[in-house]
């Protein structure tokens, strides 16, 4: 299981990277980001996991005397759940910057803007 | 077992709308794709035993991106057309 | 006339909360009585859509036939959509046609909307004033009259009890 | 073509490491020890079923406080660049009409999804969930108004306020677990309470609450942002 | 007593999966959008209500959040897919070529008339 979502994540993380690398549309960067943004948490989720083992939530399944051996590792979970709210404002932010440039180079090939070119 | 099955039918599912979403021309048609991504995503994470991660995806990922994507996508269009 | 509204959304909300809990103990109950309070003034300054729902027996009783009316409606559509998928020949014969509605209240008219959407072959795409916009799959007839009494009819004779 | 050469080797690179990578992930078989001292001690310190909940709010508070500080940061910052002249704000749009199905539907359902926000984040310590799901839920709420009703706009003045003072609340929760406990954002301020019951855990429900409250009015500023800059051309 | 309610629960949630790929099946094979639409919305709506019914029987303590699951489909599925309709119909996407009528379109075509007229009043007046 952890190994299929692994390398999953990291041909993923590769087809985002192409994309940011390749397109030319900035709006298509932008997907592409998002799409590497959701690789990195199904790496590190993937990572948390041991197989055979339910969520960490201590109710009537998970008694807490058994929690140690019963439950997967919490701490990257709690990491990736701050990770995708972040994702989500810096997706917003990025998409103001195109909407800004697109308003005064009529634009949005990549390839016009060469304004910090010399 | 059959999780493992499921598990690589979501990853193939994954991949293949990535590819889509990254090389469609059509940016309607990517950007829904990129949303499906999410959507299988928070599948993903809700079979590697985190529902609150999975919540979270389906969320934010699937849902308010898609939406914030096609408000900057119709604002870009009246601006190009008009 | 305002006050009501707001008693039967807080009941709903209060419904939907225990629900969501599936538990009666005090401690759910008063945090859930502070919650769908706050939400209620919160929302219902100017919303006039429960006030419309009339609450007498008879009501009720029209509203526990529609439950039966509706859901053999649901199943019936059901076939007939696979029936049409699973053909060969895919023997649809499409199109809009206009119906005429009696029904004024606006929660009535969502509702019956709604039915006609859910059942067979009937969609309900636009609805201005007492005229409804309906793509019928497999159109019999484009006379006005004749369409109303073969879709409307049978929901709305008990939503003009319900919802007046 | 130098270019595609270029995105070749920089990928073949990347997946030689991840190759190593993947070749070297034996996979985890027990819990390493940080995760095992949260597992053993957290229900006696702390007092919450859910110990993602937990970790996000007490043991790692200090996380989570930077990550609504980028969000508010993202929030202004969209703001400021998208802001638009007040003669453009009159302008009035001529903008199709919806249908009357989907206003209707909307007064009903947007109380709903409110309530299961709440509820979401009521019960973060409980069940799956907390702060950030309610937050995209309401926000998501929200939306659905605005679709609803495309005339109306955010009122961003009354979103900034919530969101303010659900921050400055936070903060303050915050500093009262250093006076009346033993650390900056300690839960231990309220009693514990019963293991597994809505009132327990301290102050973990309340800050969550708090949390959900500020990250639901970011979003839907955010949201608000990108929307009304649609006025601007016409 | 309990295996048997499990094994009803378990065949009605297989039959609302059928539903389910009937409707995904309508998808395909229909030819225009509106008619992909009522596919989707009923076989959809009815797969989902009978899937967490047989949820719902496997395990009782989950009845209460599913049949507020169920009420909640039974009310958004049938206004999604009249916006959704609506929206397609605004933004001209072409009827099946075999549809017999289409009333809804006489008064659009009208009001883009008048619209058009408008647009030329004012060249008319620069």
């Amino acid at each position: 299981m952890e190994y299929i979502s692994l390398i999953t994540g990291f041909i993923m993380l590769m087809i985002g990277l192409w994309g940011i690398l390749s397109q030319k549309n900035i709006i298509k960067i932008i997907i592409g980001f998002t799409i590497f943004d959701t690789a990195i948490n199904i790496i590190i989720i993937s990572i948390g996991y041991i197989s055979g083992r339910t969520a960490p939530i201590l109710d009537k399944a998970v008694p807490v005397k058994d929690a140690v051996t019963k439950i997967v590792d919490p701490i990257p979970q709690a990491l990736v759940l701050t990770s995708i709210v972040i994702s989500l404002g810096v997706t917003a932010l990025m998409l103001a910057y195109a909407l800004k440039l697109h308003k005064y180079k009529n634009t949005l090939e990549i390839n016009k803007f060469k304004d910090l070119k010399w | 077992m059959i999780l493992n099955i499921t598990a690589v039918f979501l990853c193939i599912a994954i991949l293949v709308m990535a590819v889509i979403a990254v090389i469609h021309k059509k940016l309607v048609i990517a950007i829904i794709a990129s949303g499906v991504v999410s959507l299988f995503a928070s599948i993903i994470f809700l079979l590697l035993a985190a529902p609150d991660v999975a919540m979270t995806e389906a969320a934010i990922g699937s849902g308010l991106t898609t939406i914030i994507f096609f408000y900057v996508l119709n604002k870009i269009r009246k601006e190009s057309n008009g | 006339m305002k006050i009501k509204n707001h008693i039967i959304l807080f009941l709903v909300l209060l419904a939907v909360w225990l629900l969501l809990n599936s538990s009666f103990e005090i401690h759910i109950l008063s945090v859930g009585v502070v919650v769908s309070l706050i939400i209620t003034l919160v929302f219902c300054r100017n919303c006039n859509v429960f006030s419309e729902i009339k609450l007498t027996p008879k009501a009720f009783f029209y509203a526990i036939i529609y439950v039966f009316v509706f859901s053999g409606a649901l199943i019936k559509s059901n076939f007939d959509v696979a029936r049409r998928v699973v053909t060969p020949s895919l023997p649809i014969n499409p199109g809009i046609v206009t119906v005429k509605t009696k029904l004024k209240s606006k929660i009535g008219r969502l509702m019956l909307a709604n039915s006609i959407t859910l059942t067979p072959g009937t969609l309900t795409i636009d609805i201005k004033d007492d005229i409804m916009y309906i793509h019928w799959i497999d159109v019999l007839s484009t006379n006005i009259d004749e369409d109303t009494h073969q879709i409307v009819s049978r929901f709305e004779k008990y939503l003009e009890v319900i919802y007046g | 073509m130098v270019r595609k050469f270029l995105i070749f080797i920089l990928i073949a690179s990347f997946s030689v490491i991840f190759i190593n990578l993947y070749q070297n992930f034996k996979g985890q078989d027990k819990l390493n020890d940080l995760s095992t001292y949260y597992a053993e001690n957290e229900p006696q310190e702390l007092g919450a079923q859910n110990l993602v909940t937990s970790i996000v709010v007490t043991y790692r508070g200090f996380d989570t406080l930077g990550e609504v500080t980028i969000l508010f940061l993202a929030a202004s910052i969209i703001g400021f660049f998208l802001k638009i002249k007040e003669s453009d704000k009159q302008k009035k749009r001529d903008l199709r009409k919806t249908s009357e199905i989907l206003e209707t539907a909307s007064k009903i359902l947007v109380p709903l999804i409110f309530l299961l926000g709440v509820y979401v984040f009521a019960n973060g310590h409980l069940t799956p969930g907390g702060g950030f799901q309610g937050g995209a839920i309401m926000a998501s709420g929200m939306v659905l108004l605005l679709l609803a009703n495309p005339e109306k706009n955010v009122k961003h003045s009354l979103f900034s306020g919530i969101e303010s003072i659900s921050g400055f609340t936070y903060v303050i929760l915050g500093l009262l677990g250093i006076y009346f406990a033993y650390g900056f954002l300690d839960n231990r301020v309220l009693p514990l309470g019963q293991f597994g019951n809505i009132f327990s855990a301290g102050l973990i429900p309340l800050i969550y609450t708090f949390i959900g409250l500020k990250v639901g009015s970011e979003l839907t500023n955010i949201v608000g942002n990108l929307k009304e800059t649609q006025k601007e051309t016409e | 007593m309990d295996g048997t309610l499990q094994i009803i629960g378990a065949i009605i949630t297989l039959i609302g999966s059928i539903f389910l790929f009937l409707g995904s099946l309508g998808l395909i094979r229909m030819p225009d959008s509106y008619n992909r639409i009522q596919a989707g919305t009923k076989a959809s709506t009815l797969g989902t209500i009978l899937t967490l019914l047989g949820i719902a029987l496997i395990n009782p303590d989950w009845s209460g959040k599913l049949i507020l699951l169920i009420l909640f489909v039974l009310l958004t599925n049938p206004i999604s897919s009249n916006v959704l309709a609506r929206a397609a119909h605004f933004i001209n996407i072409p009827l099946y070529k075999k549809t017999v009528i289409d009333k809804l379109k006489k008064e659009e075509t009208i009001k883009v008339d008048v619209s058009d007229k408008k647009i030329n009043n004012k060249t008319d007046k620069q």
